[in-house]
């Protein structure tokens, strides 16, 4: 029998081992899967290789993971925003590396990388510094540059519901990196509000098909990070 | 190369259900047209698997009761099917996203030839005036997906179908990891064609008879 | 006010040209806009370039447009099927071109026509006639096919509902190449059984958000083609 | 170059109404952090303008009454935002694809530094020790979208923003199609920048005075 729900986010997350590459969806905090995140720095995996949009806020969820000195590089699009501290900080320190990567390139590779295609063109970034050492193209007379995929050993993902099968359905723009994070792991870890039965998530607006999925854990009152962030918390507490 | 087939061997039923026990609890399986559709009647009580048709529905069910037909509730043969609890919908780019990205674990294919390495031809004859069609074999053949080929062990002719080298344009290069026949079931392996399981009264020196590439004996 | 309803099929493909690049969705009888495809042959475009997955059944819909000599090339996966007569005696004769390709690299062509992608790898095909003449690259010690994007001047696709942005939803496995193809055509033509309000569908739920979408039109009992086929029915009747 | 700001030019209400007025009925619209987000509050009466945010929404509303903001309906600016009827949600690729894919109509972004030709700098300052942050920025101006640039038209310091060539690293090169600055609005062309409208109590010469890069007037 096919049953992805684990019990904890523990357990869920068990399996991360140091050195590994990890996707975490979110948009600042929108979709971002703090209670996966705590788990994992409380696991105590280390060296790893981040996929995110952003790079956190105040000292809990991915933030805290950096502060933990859990993180030997981010790959991302948006490292600096109002309240992230800890980022810059190592950042100017030189004590954590940083993959500059335009946010559409961002979604694209994580695509490409969940589609088995291991490398494509895109106009963007062509004549900036971000394009600089990379492979151009003319196609039709315009410049390219080609973009490699990115792949994850794991992704850690929020979402609002899910079923035994792993088929997942996001709240309003939570959803931003979650479904395309879930195709591009080798093991995709979920956070969902509410568990459903089979069959009562309609197969016409499943958003995330269950064969992209591997452990889904509940969590049915996750922490809201800009209020933990408002109250200076810092995780562990 | 062998006279009139014969009446020893498994039937297509019995090849369908050697292919089926090797197909672990929770696998998601693509099976191609034909005599590969067959392999969801054998799975064995207790596994939960979940087919994937590529025409964009993960979860497909039995064929419906007379009267229950949807013709936008088709399998990728063009097929009636249904959809069970669980089931999802989603558009072919996103379909071919779970073949390419070896999400499928497993694909059942029907074929032309299969080669001593493992190619497969299966999508034309190369004849000439043939219209060729190709659909989603390649595709489905070009990952890491495990490839299992469920086959006559020879053709009507009694021409084999287990060759040295492929003679009929290729559909993937070294991609068949098991071929099930009516004869035997053969794995390909780096070091060759090796025969696991003998149907019943037939002997490895039958099937080899059969069979134009060499085979080999697990020792 | 943005309203994308047109009256009729007729008025909806009026501005189909000679020589036009059009994409038809449908899998089989699946999805395929027939309607359209009758207002399209009674419009009489010609020199037409097709992209769709097959070639159409008897002498009804897509296979009709061709049997009236207005298709110079399809590019599609599987151009024979159980019904398929009109293709094939043409195709025999050298009456029309034929560009043949994997069912996966047509979705993915078509899809990054409409993402901005001029050209991608991808692994199907390698060592196969399919790749002859194409250029081959490793990546990580394997190789892979490049492949270029498939754009169109028109698409032409089936849904379920539409509403006035252009917002759609499909039913079941009829949802096939519709979504990418919206996406990948400068106009696209939808046939809709329903026309809803704004609103009515649930924003987390739109299958094709209306952007990709320029024109709609209601057909509320669209043509069964297996019926037509079953009946020898040939188009214009 | 020239001394303090006056108080002669465009409120920046006006220059975000300049732009909305260049906003057709039925447009797609992406709309940058800050400055740009104002524009959506000019728009003309009977003129129906879509929003898109790139993480994720189509149909983007205003900002929700006191009490009913929602973290997880945000826009890419992070602020808390609506959703209109007839909007959609979708996953960061599909959003991309909309943007890469020219499906947007315009955007309009913020500036450091716009060039003559219409090199676009608006990510970066390239000052030692700055955290590099780019974000959509340089997916949005590399299609066929037209771009709109809302911005001053010269820094706190005085120092043009409208330059020869930028000195900042660029988001993208002959990116730019038209500049709204409290000056004046500029578009540019093949053959270079050109006034096309000057605000009340500005003449083509004080316009010129505060830009590195030669104006042309429209004859």
């Amino acid at each position: 029998m096919i049953n992805k729900i684990f019990a904890s986010p523990a357990e869920a997350v068990e399996d991360i081992f140091d050195g590994a590459v990890v996707m975490i969806s979110g948009f600042g905090e929108a979709g971002s899967p703090i209670e996966l995140i705590h788990a994992l720095i409380d696991q105590g995996a280390k060296d790893l290789t981040v996929i995110s949009n952003n790079t956190g806020s105040g000292h809990v969820g991915l933030a805290a993971l950096i502060a933990h000195r859990r993180v030997k590089k981010m790959i991302c699009s948006f490292p600096r925003t109002a309240n992230s501290k800890v980022f810059p900080e190592l950042y100017k320190n030189g004590e954590i590396e940083l993959e500059l990567v335009p946010q559409g390139t961002l979604a694209e590779r994580i695509r490409s990388g969940g589609a088995g295609i291991p490398a494509f063109y895109t106009p963007t970034s062509v004549g900036t510094p971000l394009a600089e050492g990379k492979e151009t193209r003319e196609f039709k007379g315009r410049s390219y540059v080609m973009q490699h995929a990115l792949e994850a050993d794991f992704s850690l993902v929020k979402c609002k519901a899910a079923d035994r099968y792993g088929n997942l359905v996001y709240n309003k723009t939570a959803r931003n990196f979650g479904p395309i994070m879930c195709t591009a792991a080798k093991t995709t870890i979920v956070q969902a509000k509410q568990i459903l039965e089979l069959g009562d998530i309609d197969p016409e607006t499943v958003v995330t098909p269950g064969i992209f999925v591997n452990i889904v854990v509940k969590v049915s009152k996750p922490a809201e990070e800009s209020k933990l962030v408002a109250e200076d918390r810092r995780y562990p507490w | 190369m062998v006279g009139k087939e014969e009446k020893k061997g498994w039937s297509v039923g019995q090849m369908a259900q050697k292919a089926a026990l090797d197909i672990p609890d929770g696998s998601y399986v693509n099976l191609g047209i034909g005599m590969p559709e067959l392999v969801a009647g054998y799975v064995p009580e207790g596994r939960e698997v979940i087919y994937h048709t590529e025409n964009g529905l993960l979860g497909m069910g039995p064929t419906p009761e007379e009267g229950q037909e949807d013709p936008e509730l088709i399998n990728a043969g063009k097929k009636y099917v249904t959809a069970i609890p669980g089931a999802c919908y989603f558009h072919h780019a996103d379909s071919f996203t779970m073949i390419r990205g070896n999400h499928i674990d497993i694909c059942v294919l029907g074929a032309y030839q299969v080669s001593g390495h493992g190619d497969l031809a299966n999508w034309s004859t190369g004849a000439p005036g043939a219209i060729p069609a190709v659909g989603g074999a390649m595709d489905l053949v070009a990952g890491d997906i495990r490839i299992f080929v469920i086959s006559r062990h020879t053709t009507k002719e009694g021409e084999p179908k287990i060759v040295q080298e492929c003679t009929y344009p290729l559909t993937g290069k070294n991609v068949v990891n098991t071929i099930y026949t009516d004869l035997a079931i053969i794995d390909v392996t780096d070091k060759g064609l090796f025969v696991r399981e003998l149907a019943p009264g037939i002997t490895f020196d039958d099937v080899q008879k059969r069979t134009d590439a060499k085979l080999n004996q697990y020792s």
